[in-house]
Parts: C-alpha cells; structure tokens; sequence
C-alpha cells in the first residue's frame, strides 16, 4: 500500500505514522528531514521548495512501487512539503512498515536517497546575504 | 510549444514557461539546443534534464504536439 | 545528548520525536516496534516483556554513548516498554538526529541490531495454545 | 549469595531469586557450574550470561560479597 502527497501545509508525522501502523507490520522506519540552520558554514534564514507536481507525484509513486517489489515491506508513506519552510519545520517525511525491520531500514533509505536523486522537486536556500538553488552549479 | 521551468530554469528563462516556435519535428536534443542557443546559463548548470509528458527523456526523443515539455534543472528536494 | 527510558506505561512517539529535534538536526530516523500478529505462522495473543531494569538501563547507555561517538549524530532516544502488549503496541522506540541522514540511519540502526542482543530483556510470546520465551531454546 | 533470575530462568528457578551458598571464593564459572548441577534445564538453553554488577562478567570474574549477581538468558528485546 502507498500513501504519496505533496503538500504545502505542514507535513503531520503523527498521521503519517499512524497510517503506516498494522498487525502484521514488526517494524516501522520513519525518516524525517528537518530544515537545518546552517550549511557550509552559513546560516540559513529560510528554504523555498518548489515541485514540478504533477510529474513529482509519479516518479514519487514509482519509487514507493519500487520499494513494495524490492523488499517486503506493507507500506510506505512518502510526503513532501513545497513553498515556504523556516528552521526546524520538516520538507519530507517516509514511512515504511514491515514484518522485519531490516526491510523496513532498506526500503526507507532507499526511498529517501532515490527521491533526492530523481524528483522533481527544487530548493532554494535563502541566507542573510543571499540565495541560491541547491545543486543547480558545480 | 510551450516549455515549463522550474527552480533556477525559471529564473533564467523569466518565467514559468517559454514559447518554442516549430518549423519542424523537434527531437529533445533538438528542443535542448535551441534553448542554450537563447539562453545561454543553461549551460552553466550542473546539468538539466528535459521531461515530456512528466517523465524523463532521452536525446532521440521526439516531441509531438500536445506533449507537455519541462525543463528540469538538477533536482534537490527532501 | 542522549534520552534512556525503561516503562510499563505506553512509549509516547509523539513526544519522542519532539525531543530529539534541533536546529542542526537535518535528517532524524525513527524506529518503531510493533507487536505483530503472527510469529512463524502461529497467531499472537500478547507479549509480555521483563527487564533486569538496572543493567537494562546501562547496556542502553551504552549503546547510545557508542552511537555518539561512532558517527556524528545530535541526539538519540531509546525508549523500552515492559509488561503486558497487545498486537500493534510498541515494545520499543528509537531516534536519532543527526546533521545528514547516513548518520541518522546507520546509529539507529545499530541502536536497534545491539539492543536486541545485549540489552537484557525478555520477551515472552503467548498463543491461543501454550507461551515461551522466545529465543530461550536453540 | 543471592542470584537473580529473569525470563525462562524464574520459571526454572520457581522464583526470582535463589540462594547460593558459598564456602569458598567463587568464580563466574564456578557459580555456572553449581547452578547447572542443581538446575539441569538451564543447560538446555541456547545459552546464558552471568552478569555481576549489571555488567556481562567473563568466566574468571570472581564473585565478591554484596556483588549483585545475575543469570541472564538469551535476550529477547525490541
């Protein structure tokens, strides 16, 4: 089972876990990003997220469908946040249950390294003195 | 055809889309040249991708009329 | 900073997760166990769990205080249910915040690996048709 | 000395303590060795820790008077 948004309210992670729970899952791992207040050594004032949605929302669904043939896994939960995200709110947030919890641990890092690798999904880190977005030059 | 940008693609382009005329049948090889021909920072990113139909595509590629057609600078969500 | 807990009161995954975010925390990994429906194909009535509280205690320390100085991670939680539990309850629960999400994943996934083969606490299955103490007997 | 018990050994021990008494300096596997004479099922399990102190102790550890001691069986937490 899959549970897939984007959203540009405050992603709940007390919902999201709840979803993920079952009577036969063993294991749950959630993974939830949390904006930091500093990278390379600068201080963060805010980050935007920007997501080209329509196409985020399938490559997010393939990476979920993925996971449920890869590994044995009950369900996985992937949301992501867009616009506006001050220090310590949360862009991102997966679930995934299982009967083991290896499976569980795999699935989920993989879902959140492959989301960073292949959704369309675009940050800009904004500081006292600037902005730019994240990974766009070498 | 209109072409959709996204994060610093659409700081290049000035907007959220542009408009490429097509005398003929474009290719995303093609469609990718004449967009760092009129907008030359593309070349200065990382790397970009361009997706038809929301989904990544090759070079040979071809673009039909109707496709939706996006520019996708590199990607840094989560 | 670490957050070491052994209860016969339901582990709290709300507050758990509240405690373990920071400002400098980008990535934070969560472990939730559950008490699954079935073991090895027999339907599970309940699982009681008992602790030797004291070593419980410093073997779960221990483990923590590694994790803090194995890989760079802010904060980790690990939090011990004893008693009686349902199917769905939560034996128990682990965090870990750290500034990247590797780190995050590999300390709590050692938290949990090392806790299930040094912590001294026990875990006993009840069928419809007889207990045991699970990993008692080869 | 008293011995604590926890998991399968209470139930082999019929309590959650036994006494062990000692005429001599005892030694981790010394104590192992009288508490499997007086309890064969305990050699029936996948295995057992003595732990001193709250500490795992190694067969050599020698016991001394008012050191808590402790049987633990193959653990099962999480």
């Amino acid at each position: 089972m899959t549970n897939i948004k984007i959203s540009s309210a405050s992603l709940d992670v007390q919902s999201c876990i709840a979803w993920s729970r079952a009577p036969e899952a063993g294991g749950i791992d959630v993974f939830i990003g949390s904006v930091r207040n500093m990278t390379k050594g600068k201080s963060v004032v805010r980050l935007e997220f920007e997501a080209y949605e329509s196409m985020a929302l399938k490559e997010m669904e393939k990476i979920a469908a993925y996971a449920l043939t890869k590994w044995p896994v009950h369900k996985i939960l992937i949301h992501h946040r867009t616009g506006v995200l001050a220090v310590g709110e949360i862009p991102v947030i997966i679930v995934v249950s299982a009967a083991r919890r290896g499976a569980a641990f795999e699935a989920c890092r993989y879902a959140i390294d492959t989301l960073k690798e292949t959704v369309p999904i675009w940050k800009k880190e904004v500081f006292e003195d600037g902005e730019h977005w994240v990974a766009a030059h070498p | 055809m209109r072409v959709l940008a996204f994060g610093i693609a659409k700081e290049i382009f000035g907007g959220a889309s542009v408009e490429v005329l097509e005398n003929t049948t474009l290719s995303v090889a093609g469609l990718q040249a004449i967009l760092e021909e009129r907008y030359p920072r593309l070349k200065q990113l990382s790397s970009f991708m361009i997706a038809v139909n929301g989904e990544y595509s090759q070079p040979g590629t071809i673009i039909h009329k109707g496709d939706e057609v996006a520019i996708i600078p590199p990607v840094s969500g989560g």
